[in-house]
């Protein structure tokens, strides 16, 4: 099955139908890192219930996911890690950057074992800033990726 | 409608069950662009550690037996359908052979339970 | 207790004078290698000792009732290292800090692993933090940083360099792999399961290399270090206050109790007292944050049996508490709540008789939790029996809190060593009998209730005032010592341990002694011999943390 | 016309199952191509109109024999100890295929040819049950399977779980 | 119609038909389902559930369809290519299968074969081999363990299922599910309706039992036992080859729910109702399809209730209930009624 | 041309052949059972096959019989497989031959 | 006896009977977007700069754990002093907020309450990095950088 369409029939094709559905079934992976894990579980229960409502559902395997929160700590011990989980995903793959320990380390900016940004290490398209952010903080992340992704920004 | 008709219709069901998810698969290959190749996307799964150690290594038996006892009973249920369906031209007597042969397996099953051929391996060794 | 010592300077000096006929017989026994024994204040004990002769003193200790091993520090003092050990005993209701001298050059030390299990994981990471060298150990590995990791990061010279760019390089260097050791011959054959660091059900980042055979778990060997933020070497690099915030992010469930414990050290060292409604507030949010953590845990508990509705119930509950805390502090999880010397400021008008709505609510909302767990015979069934971890080797294994009351040792901070206030109120301690998974949520679920006992009290007698205290200088700048605070944390003792030089804003050295540490280190020495589901709701019973255990 | 390419087509599923079994490198393998040669045989039956038969054919066979097989090569991980068919006695295949050419030498100068045409019997659940438990018929076969199967089951329970006992 | 003479390609056509409403019949379902789980759970849970993608969310099924439609499809390389390969499609081949001889309102069947429920059961059984495929293809530890559980669970579950259906084809006297059907369609006073239901009640609970067993779900999803075993044995797909497996499972979950109707609720029988329309040619078919569709969406619901509620059990307590508890059960079930029969 | 019982037994003589084949070249046990398997297969297509032609139920009814032992024959078949591979760690007859004989 | 277990196999029913009596209590979700929660009045949102209270000290930048605030020169102050023209450099804090802790240390250490916490900034993600530092005249609520020609003399 080695047969594949034209690059231009599929673009246009994701402009215009699959990028329209992809935004509201972006599968997010069971992974959380530290505190603002706890976070994103409040923030996919019922008092915001952001991911259900987003048609968002938690995989546990990298293999049916598409959206990676990566939310917390990334440690260097860890940073290998996470890159094989991202690597595990299957495209397209969308990464949200949660808290500010992924945006750039954090309160650990300085420490030897806390790599600083998850972007050092995976493609991120959106940074979420708090310490935890908030659960609106988060949708509002959601949110801007979705918009991302209907308006075809995501390269890669 | 006769025998052989109906299974003509079975018989589409096998060739369509077969065909249809190949023509998606198919079809969801036509529909994706290609990818950049990641060095570890190939990789086994495992929990995100690198993987280790054999997947294809032995089980405990007690899936075996459970297989087994399923093949067993499995033989027994197939005999009881036929019963089922004849024990009117029988009577008492089929019913009777019938419990005969429930009473011989259900011997089996009693001994199995008692051999704990049923228990999940609990403690080890 | 804070508020016992408005004049520590002096009482330090007293308590020197002060007989303690433990501290003699030591002394008496010892004689010389005793290099100064003293009795800090109530309650707390200390003696000097040369690196060489702590096994026959400990041993002395724990044969007089020292049963608790509460923690392992190493602190490195550029002219020598010491490495200092907390032992509590339970029966004489004392702390014994002792602090054994070691030389930088060549830091090894008689193991206490015979004589408490307890020192198995505090010595590896006081190994792999410190360097001290433990002779004896029975596995003395690295165990927060990889095997390859040069240096020890707590060690005064160790530089951190600024902000490294990840390599490739690197990459292997922080790529841990458990050595599998091959299956014995004639055995039936074992296969290692990987569960973790990403999984559903390990709560965070740990990972649990299982050995397996068949199904049945034969070996757990957890490696943690996944989140390991080096917070303690982060520590000598902040102040006084300026560390507060940080200490919300070790056991992120339970901020409040961090910033308590936290707090608690520093003005041991500084000597001040706490304004009354301070301390009424403190145990008010002390114990919310219990129930918000126990609210949590049963969530989590309920996801890892696959029940998600409890989850969304648990959570729906805690966001109540949450709403509580936003109110006062202005974050949901991370409050940064308390001061050295008080609170940040008052609570906001009206917050009290919210709080006492929430008093109503809660005990409403939780009768459905008891209706739907107690007669959920699938519940009941997956956790009875499961787990059984026995009091004597709770004890042994340093495990507190919950998990060491759901084996019949009614043992609490709060009432065995009161710090704060709570010595005025009157509450249970919970415990139950079997030891098993059930019991452990059993205690957990019966906390809340004593909990909300504990703030409807302190509600009653809330004082009005000040919520600061104005002995706080405004750089705060500790005298040379060392405190060590212990807290019941909702998963267990928690405890810091600070040392001041007396001279730099900055802690000298911060160690953490966290619950869920040593709850975890015990973990493998009882599950075994379980398969997994049984394994899961154990670990999940457990009630981790990894932002504490990984520090 | 019909009939006789469907039967080819089945023909040639069991045979290229079979194949499979005796051919294949992996034992998985093989066991999935055993599936398959027993799936044809059901529609063999089928075809003869022995629905009885197929039906039990599938639950027994390739529902429950094709698992215990999976089972055992999953247990006893022979997948990961030969690779390949073995090529080393020659004579045993030698003297298969000359078994094979010296049966279909008798079968085809055979007379079951002019057996003709297929008597339009069902082999319904009823109809084969109706023989089963006839008193007149089968009684007695029909107990003794019983038996075998609790002996079957009393065995194999004992072999396999030796083990765990000890 | 067409008259075309040769009855052999009127059977083909005839059999097309069947196949094909079939399969749009159940992926509507399909479809309709995996919406209407996420808003019944989501309601229990006090929130609202996907809403964002069309109105109340409708269209969120068709969005996840061509998401997955759209993956990047990962074969892990240590795999066994040809099982992996496979395995989907096996799934999808049997979990089909059965619903070949289930109908929805009499005549409205694809295939009305002499062993009607022994064909399901049979064909049904398979399922456990493609779980194995999935399991041993993978290559993954997980994998492996889950689909080694799988699979014993739907062994141990196929058996009470097969015997308790012995005593209502004992009572009925065939196999087909038109003809269950047909004998469950009288009524005690007009209003109480005979339904298997009360004949047998026992067999009802070991074959309900069974059933959500053999679907895998909650208290029995063993098979996505995610806080073991990452996500069993279907650990390593992704894509459309993991949409087979979903689908598979939901066809599992119409198909079975649609067998209790069948075989225990009097199918497409309501009393008052059904004699009513009895008469009314095309419309008689329309509402006998509502009545079996309505019927089986309560048990759809029930068990989404169930899943809703109940905590996950554990393997061994499945195998155990499941041969200690239910086999048991349905092996008394068969004798009583045999021996009240007899009598 | 029609389907006669000739083509059945000639199915069926093929099968068993092949099965004869297995059963005799191979050294993994496994294979050796399967081997068996379908040679009773084969012996079942001819029970039915003639049982068809002649008009005559018994056949199938002896088809199913056969089917019924030749599961039991299986479980303990593998039974013994599993004895002997945790004796000898291998399913290899020929290596287990080596071994002990 | 075989009455009371029954009874007692009949509770195992209860906690369908919870999550029934749930199904149909209306959902308690907030639909953010659309909806929102009332922000309490001491929720850390990020901060906000009074440009006219902030007096340069930099008592902010000092307390920040994390240093994430820098202070951004934007003029030269004169003030007079006891007849003596003092030159002083008019300094603003810039933040990163994404590095910010959001622990508040720096709000409370403002002496003159210039730095404070907006309550109502809660969409603050952005698609890089870059965008997450807020000026000080963002801080302040300005559009974009005030020019400075007119506040030096
Ligand atoms: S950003 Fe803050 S809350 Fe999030 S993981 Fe880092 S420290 Fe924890
Ligand atoms: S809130 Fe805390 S981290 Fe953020 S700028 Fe202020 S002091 Fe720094
Ligand atoms: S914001 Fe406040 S603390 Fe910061 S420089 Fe201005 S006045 Fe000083």
């Amino acid at each position: 099955m080695e047969v594949k369409l034209p690059n231009v029939i599929l673009t246009k094709l994701d402009r215009l139908v699959f990028d329209k559905a992809r935004p509201y079934t972006m599968w997010p992976l069971t992974f959380g890192l530290a505190c603002c894990a706890i976070e994103m579980m409040a923030t996919g229960c019922s008092r915001y219930d952001a991911f259900e409502r987003f048609g968002m559902l938690f995989r546990a395997t990298p293999r049916q996911a598409d959206l990676m929160i990566v939310a917390g700590t990334i440690t260097k011990k860890m940073a290998p890690n996470v890159r094989r989980l991202y690597e595990q995903m299957p495209e397209p793959k969308y990464v949200i950057a949660m808290g500010e320990c992924a945006i750039c380390g954090g309160p650990f900016y300085d420490s030897y074992s806390v790599v600083n940004g998850a972007d050092e290490i995976i493609p991120v398209d959106v940074y979420v800033p708090g310490c935890p952010p908030r659960p609106e903080t988060l949708i509002d992340a959601i949110v801007k990726l979705q918009k991302k992704i209907k308006e075809g920004k995501i390269k890669r | 409608m006769s025998v052989g008709e109906q299974y003509i219709t079975i018989a589409l069901f096998v060739i369509v069950g077969a065909i249809f998810p190949v023509l998606t698969i198919f079809v969801a290959s036509l529909l994706r662009k290609p990818r950049t190749p990641e060095p570890q996307k190939y990789l086994t799964y495992e929990c995100s550690v690198l993987p280790f150690g054999p997947a294809w290594v032995q089980h405990n038996v007690e899936y075996y037996m459970y297989a087994l006892l399923f093949v067993i009973f499995d033989v027994e249920t197939v005999f009881l359908y036929p019963w089922a369906m004849t024990y009117r031209s029988f009577g008492l007597f089929a019913t009777v052979e019938v419990i005969i042969f429930i009473a011989v397996l259900a011997l089996g099953l009693a001994y199995a339970w008692k051999k704990g051929a049923l228990e999940w391996m609990r403690g080890w060794r | 207790m804070a508020e016992e010592k408005p004049a520590k300077e002096e009482k330090v000096e007293e308590a020197q004078e002060v007989k303690h006929e433990l501290l003699d017989t030591l002394k008496s026994k010892f004689g010389e290698k005793i290099l100064e024994a003293k009795l800090r204040r109530p309650r707390r004990l200390q003696v000097r000792i040369k690196g060489e002769d702590l096994y026959p003193v400990a041993e002395f200790l724990k044969n007089s009732g020292f049963d608790h091993l509460s923690c392992i520090s190493g602190v490195d003092y550029e002219d020598r290292i010491e490495a200092v050990y907390h032992i509590w005993s339970y029966p004489r209701g004392e702390l014994m800090q002792i602090n054994a001298e070691l030389p930088r050059e060549n830091p090894e030390i008689a193991s206490l692993v015979p004589l408490y299990r307890a020192a198995d994981w505090h010595e590896r990471e006081a190994y792999d933090m410190v360097g001290i060298i433990f002779k004896g150990h029975p596995n003395l590995k690295r165990m927060l940083l990889p095997e390859s990791f040069k240096g020890h990061p707590l060690r005064k010279d160790f530089k951190t360099e600024p902000m490294s760019w990840y390599s490739e390089g690197e990459a292997e260097m922080w790529e841990t792999q458990v050595e599998v050791s091959p299956p014995e011959e004639g055995e039936t054959e074992t296969m290692v399961l990987n569960i973790g660091p990403q999984h559903p059900s390990t709560h965070g980042v740990c990972r649990l290399v299982t050995t397996l055979s068949g199904e049945t778990v034969v070996k757990i060997e957890p490696v943690i270090g996944y989140l390991h933020r080096g917070v303690e070497k982060i520590a000598e690099k902040r102040t006084y206050p300026q560390f507060l915030p940080l200490t919300d992010r070790m056991d992120y469930i339970s901020s409040i109790t961090n910033n308590l414990a936290y707090v608690l050290a520093v003005e041991e060292l500084l000597g001040v007292k706490v304004p009354e409604r301070a301390e009424y507030l403190r145990v008010i949010l002390s114990e919310l944050q219990r129930i918000a953590n126990h609210l949590m845990f049963i969530a989590a508990f309920g996801a890892d049996l696959g029940a998600w509705t409890v989850m969304m119930y648990g959570f729906r509950e805690r966001e109540m508490v949450l709403d509580l805390m936003e109110q006062v502090s202005g974050q949901r999880l991370l409050y940064n709540f308390l001061r050295i010397g008080g609170l940040k400021e008052d609570v906001p008008e009206g917050w009290v008789e919210n709080v006492r709505n929430f008093l109503r609510v809660l005990p409403e909302r939780l009768a459905d939790y008891k209706t739907y767990f107690y007669n959920n015979e699938i519940f009941i069934k997956r956790c009875e029996g499961v787990g059984v971890l026995e009091p004597e080797l709770a004890i042994e294994l340093g495990v507190t809190g919950p998990m060491l009351r759901a084996s019949g040792v009614a043992r609490d901070v709060r009432k065995d060593d009161p710090y704060s206030i709570y010595d005025r109120f009157d509450f249970e301690v919970v415990t139950e009998e079997a030891g098993d998974t059930l019991a452990r949520f059993n205690v957990r679920f019966r906390e809340i209730f004593e909990s909300l006992n504990i703030i409807e009290q302190a509600l009653n007698d809330l004082p009005e005032g000040e919520v600061r205290s104005p002995e706080v200088p405004k750089v705060i700048r500790p005298p040379k010592g060392e405190a060590y605070s212990r807290i019941e944390s909702p998963k267990g003792e928690l405890a810091y341990y600070i040392v001041s030089d007396g001279k730099s804003p900055n802690p000298y050295r911060v160690k953490i002694r966290s619950p869920a540490f040593c709850n975890l280190s015990a973990f493998p020495h009882y599950a075994t011999g379980e398969i997994i589901p049984d394994m899961i709701v154990n670990f999940a019973s457990v009630d981790i943390v990894m932002g504490e255990i990984d520090r | 016309m019909m009939d006789s390419l469907v039967f080819f087509i089945i023909s040639a599923v069991v045979i290229a199952g079979a194949v499979g079994v005796v051919m294949a490198e992996r034992i998985f393998h093989a066991v999935l191509a055993l599936a398959l040669a027993l799936l044809g045989v059901a529609a063999v039956f089928v075809t003869l109109g022995a629905e009885f038969l197929a039906v039990i054919q599938v639950l027994v066979y390739a529902g429950g024999v094709v698992v215990l097989f999976l089972f055992a090569t999953m247990l006893t991980k022979s997948d990961l100890q030969l690779k390949r068919p073995p090529r080393g006695d020659e004579l045993a295949p030698v003297s298969a295929v000359i078994f094979a050419i010296v049966a279909l030498f008798y079968v085809a100068s055979s007379g079951f040819a002019s057996l003709g045409e297929r008597a339009s019997v069902i082999g319904s659940v009823g109809s084969v049950g109706g023989l089963i438990f006839n008193p007149q018929a089968y009684v007695i076969p029909f107990e003794l399977v019983g038996l075998l199967l609790l002996a079957a089951m009393v065995g194999a329970i004992f072999l396999a779980k030796k083990e765990a006992a000890k | 119609m067409v008259s075309v003479e040769n009855p052999l390609i009127m059977n083909i056509i005839r059999g097309l038909i069947g196949v094909v409403a079939v399969i749009l019949f159940l992926s509507l379902n399909v479809l309709f389902l995996t919406w209407l789980e996420r808003k019944v759970i989501a309601r229990i849970h006090v929130r609202y559930g996907p809403n964002r993608a069309g109105p109340y969310g409708l269209l969120q099924p068709i969005a996840d369809m061509i998401k997955l439609l759209t993956k990047e499809d990962i074969v892990p390389e240590k795999a066994d290519k040809l099982v992996y390969n496979l395995a989907p499609m096996a799934a999808f081949l049997f979990a089909l299968m059965p619903a070949a001889a289930v109908g929805i309102g009499s005549g409205l069947i694809a295939a009305d074969i002499g062993v009607g429920v022994l064909y399901i059961a049979a064909v049904s059984s398979l399922s456990t081999l493609a779980i194995l495929m999935a399991a041993w293809g993978s290559n993954n530890k997980y994998s492996l363990l889950g689909g080694m559980r799988t699979a014993a669970q739907s062994l141990s579950y196929e058996i009470p299922l097969v015997l308790s259906m012995i005593g209502i084809v004992a009572i009925v006297g065939s196999l087909s599910t038109q003809d269950i059907v047909a004998a469950q369609s009288q009524a005690w006073f007009g209003i109480i309706p005979k339904w298997f239901i009360f004949y047998q009640p026992l067999a009802f609970i070991v074959f309900f039992a069974a059933v959500v067993a053999e679907m895998g779900r909650i208290p029995f999803d063993l098979p996505e036992s995610e806080s073991e075993l990452v996500a069993g044995f279907h650990t390593e797909y992704s894509g459309m080859k993991f949409a087979m497996f979903m689908f598979a499972e939901y066809i599992h979950f119409v198909v079975g729910s649609a067998l209790v109707v069948t075989l225990f609720l009097g199918g497409w029988h309501l009393p008052i109702i059904s004699p009513l329309v009895e008469n009314l040619g095309w419309i008689k078919y329309i509402v006998q399809a509502g009545i079996f569709v309505a019927k089986m969406y309560v048990i759809i619901f029930t068990l989404m209730w169930v899943r809703g509620t109940l905590t996950r059990t554990k393997v061994d307590h499945v195998l155990s209930f499941g041969w200690k508890g239910l086999l048991p059960l349905a092996l008394a079930n068969v004798v009583i009624t045999g021996v009240v029969l007899s009598i | 041309m029609s389907v006669t019982v000739f083509h059945y037994v000639f199915l069926a003589t093929v099968l068993f052949s092949i099965g004869a084949y297995g059963l005799l070249s191979s050294r993994n046990a496994v294979r050796m059972l399967m081997s068996i398997e379908l040679m009773l297969n084969a012996a079942n297509i001819n029970l039915v096959a003639f049982s068809s032609y002649l008009g005559n139920l018994s056949g199938q009814a002896f088809a199913a019989f056969t089917i019924a032992i030749a599961a039991a024959e299986a479980g303990v078949g593998m039974a013994i497989l599993l004895a002997l591979y945790r004796n000898f760690r291998t399913v290899n007859l020929r290596e287990i031959k080596e071994l002990r004989w | 006896m075989m009455l009371k277990q029954k009874l007692k196999n009949l509770s195992h029913l209860l906690p369908m009977s919870v999550t029934f009596k749930h199904l149909f209590k209306p959902p308690i979700t907030i639909q953010y977007p659309e909806q929102r929660d009332v922000m309490k009045p001491r929720y850390r949102g990020r901060q906000r700069l009074d440009v006219k209270k902030c007096i340069s000290c930099g008592s902010c930048a000092r307390a920040c754990p994390n240093a994430t605030i820098e202070m951004k020169v934007v003029g030269i102050e004169e003030k007079k002093v006891k007849d003596r023209i003092i030159k002083k450099e008019k300094k603003h804090p810039e933040i990163y907020l994404g590095r910010c802790m959001f622990c508040g240390l720096c709000v409370e250490a403002c002496p003159t309450g210039a730095l404070t916490w907006d309550n109502e900034a809660i969409e603050l993600a952005e698609y890089s990095r870059e965008e997450l530092f807020y000026p000080w005249w963002k801080l302040a609520g300005y559009e974009r950088e005030p020019e400075q020609g007119g506040e030096t003399q």
